[in-house]
């Protein structure tokens, strides 16, 4: 297929917009590109801003880019110095600083005092102390383009859509897949190991119960035209355990917001209405 | 505008994935740049005509306008999807058991639990499939629609009723559903807990 | 026949949902009637080109020939859908990014260069997307997976190959090290021997 079969192919995204400086915050409507240093700065507003940043590199970036100056050429105490006021800050507020911010810190320290040692005019070889550094900042610094470059391509989805035409019924013989139990138990497991929000007290059988009838007890509701009289959920033949789980399953399904109680006066029959129903 | 009218009634109609009435073609539009009604009529019966001899049609039916493939060229694109189905999705699958075991449930709920969004065509699946259906809404923001498992789904595998499920505390067992349960999903290698403990041994124990 | 095989062609990729190659569209055909493959190339490239003007478009991705919704058109018809389209994190996209261009790639690596840890979530996410997958390990202690992108990563965004993916920023010469920096794209890192896992025969890495 040659080229010009596809020239109606979308031509790619122009290249990233021009590198602006990221303001940390907005100030009735003025972005605030510098922590004025007398401010006083809650907690949470630095964790924004901690957020901002993908790491001690991009934060170093954000440093460097901010004051203009050559990545190539970086002054090394002063950066390390701003670099260090973030960090105290951060500990300051005893925010929870990923280990790898005090990492660069230390790097950061060690190279500043190998910039002071006098260097031996008959080495010339020898490398500069910021090299490393300078290159993995320019190394992180063009696949955080990349990635803008990448975010920037049209996409399915969100810029493009594949068309679905459909095809008469009686010709597709589309089989869904045989799925064994033990297949999505196993899918469990691995949810179950993950979250630990199944670790609470209760007893796994009776919950799967009360979950199985309140799905009944809505649906319940539902097919009544959202509104049912109260006594009328409860099945007597199941006895007193069975009452009691249908109980539990409408207090639930009330708490979760699903379901509420309607009483028009004292002593009036109690009624059971889906909250919000508006379908 | 009327190009750009008929373009956008052609690329809704393809899109769409089912049948569209002249409203929902409109409400595509902002107030300010809506066309007529008449307008949205006339480019539909355009692009009907459009496909005279082609290997698709516009027809008309109870939910609106739909293009599908003509009839007669349906054989051969049918079988597009006669080759064996594919398996379903790690994902899919931990949302079923997700909805199975603590239904009534939200699509957020089970977002939080998972730690990651649940795409709409997983739901779409579950409920085309008649495993899963919408039992009715939380009365919160947003109203989320509550999702509970059906009598298909029991019936499929073979459950009485969700109490014939294991419970968590025998699920948590290593011993309960056999051994070396990787052995079990061939077809998935890059979907476990492999990837999670890549480079970072001891990191992403939890997953396994 | 010929004007068949134009409505067969053209029906099939509107109602596919997804990319097909000349080797899909020809296996639509029995046998006795299969049209030659360039008879097909020749109604893909006629099809492509009567859709100027239009509101689709037929584009080539790594996954074959697709007709997509022009760019242009897509905001009114992205309005069908009720979600927005989901926006994916700086750190999901760096990463990525890294596995894009640096295929394979483990974890650790791509958090060397990122300089902070790679969140399970973020590869989880990837995974059953179904844009990254591991490929084999690295035969190093803990034999770290090596991840690479997939055909489908190519076709969400639009591209034949990884060679159409934007061209990567030069790394610049620092005038004080004279030279010492690599100015060259490194080659793979030497860190052992890629041992490359009998997952998907066929499926592979694709050529770059």
């Amino acid at each position: 297929m040659s080229a010009e079969v596809l020239a109606d192919a979308p031509a790619l995204a122009p290249a990233h917009p021009a590198q602006q400086e990221l303001p940390f915050a907005i100030v009735q409507g003025t972005p605030l590109l510098a922590l004025p240093e007398d401010l006083y700065i809650p907690p949470d507003a630095l964790e924004v801003f901690l957020d901002a940043f993908e790491g001690p590199l991009d934060l170093l970036l954000y440093l460097i880019k901010r004051q203009n100056l050559d990545i190539l050429d970086i002054p090394i105490a002063e950066i390390t110095d701003q670099y260090m006021e973030y960090v105290e800050l951060m500990k300051d507020l005893r925010l929870e600083l990923a280990a790898e911010y005090l990492v660069m810190a230390a790097m950061l320290a060690e190279i500043k005092s190998r910039m002071l040692l006098p260097r031996p005019s008959e080495a010339p070889e020898e490398e500069d102390p910021r090299a490393e550094l300078v290159r993995r900042l320019q190394e992180y610094e063009r696949f955080k383009r990349a990635a803008e470059d990448l975010d920037a391509l049209p996409r399915l989805e969100r810029d493009l859509f594949a068309t679905q035409v459909e095809v008469p019924p009686g010709h597709v013989r589309r089989l869904p897949p045989e799925v064994d139990l033990r297949e999505v138990l196993l899918a469990l497991r691995g949810v179950l190991a993950r979250a630990d929000l199944f670790t609470s007290h209760r007893v796994a059988r009776e919950a799967l119960s009360l979950r199985e009838r309140m799905s009944l007890v809505l649906d319940r509701v539902r097919s009544a035209g959202g509104f049912v009289d109260f006594v009328r959920l409860f099945e007597l033949h199941e006895g007193r355990a069975g009452v009691v789980v249908t109980f539990l399953a409408l207090l639930e399904l009330i708490r979760g917001a699903s379901l509420e109680l309607v009483q028009t006066e004292p002593f009036a029959p109690i009624h059971v209405r889906l909250r919000g129903a508006t379908e | 505008m009327s190009s750009t009218l008929a373009q956008i009634v052609e690329a809704a109609l393809l899109a769409a994935g089912g049948p569209l009435t002249a409203d929902e073609i409109l409400a595509l539009f902002a107030p300010e740049e809506r066309p007529e009604r008449q307008a949205v009529l006339e480019a539909v019966a355009a692009l009907g005509q459009s496909y005279a001899g082609r290997g698709i049609e516009l027809v008309e039916v109870a939910g609106g306008y739909r293009v599908q493939v003509r009839r007669e060229i349906a054989p051969w694109v049918g079988r597009l999807w006669e080759e064996k189905p594919a398996r379903y999705s790690r994902a899919l699958l931990e949302t079923l058991a997700l909805i199975a075991y603590r239904q009534p449930i939200t699509r957020g709920e089970i977002e939080d639990i998972r730690g990651v969004a649940v795409s709409t065509h997983i739901i779409k699946t579950l409920t085309e499939r008649e495993w899963v259906r919408i039992v009715g809404h939380r009365d919160v923001p947003g109203r989320p629609a509550l999702f509970a498992t059906t009598r298909k789904f029991l019936d499929y595998f073979g459950l009485r009723s969700l109490n014939d499920l294991p419970t968590l505390a025998e699920l948590r067992d290593p011993e309960f559903l056999g051994g070396d349960l990787e052995l079990e999903e061939p077809d998935q290698p890059s979907l476990g807990p492999v990837v999670v403990s890549a480079g970072r041994p001891g990191e992403g124990v939890q997953d396994a």
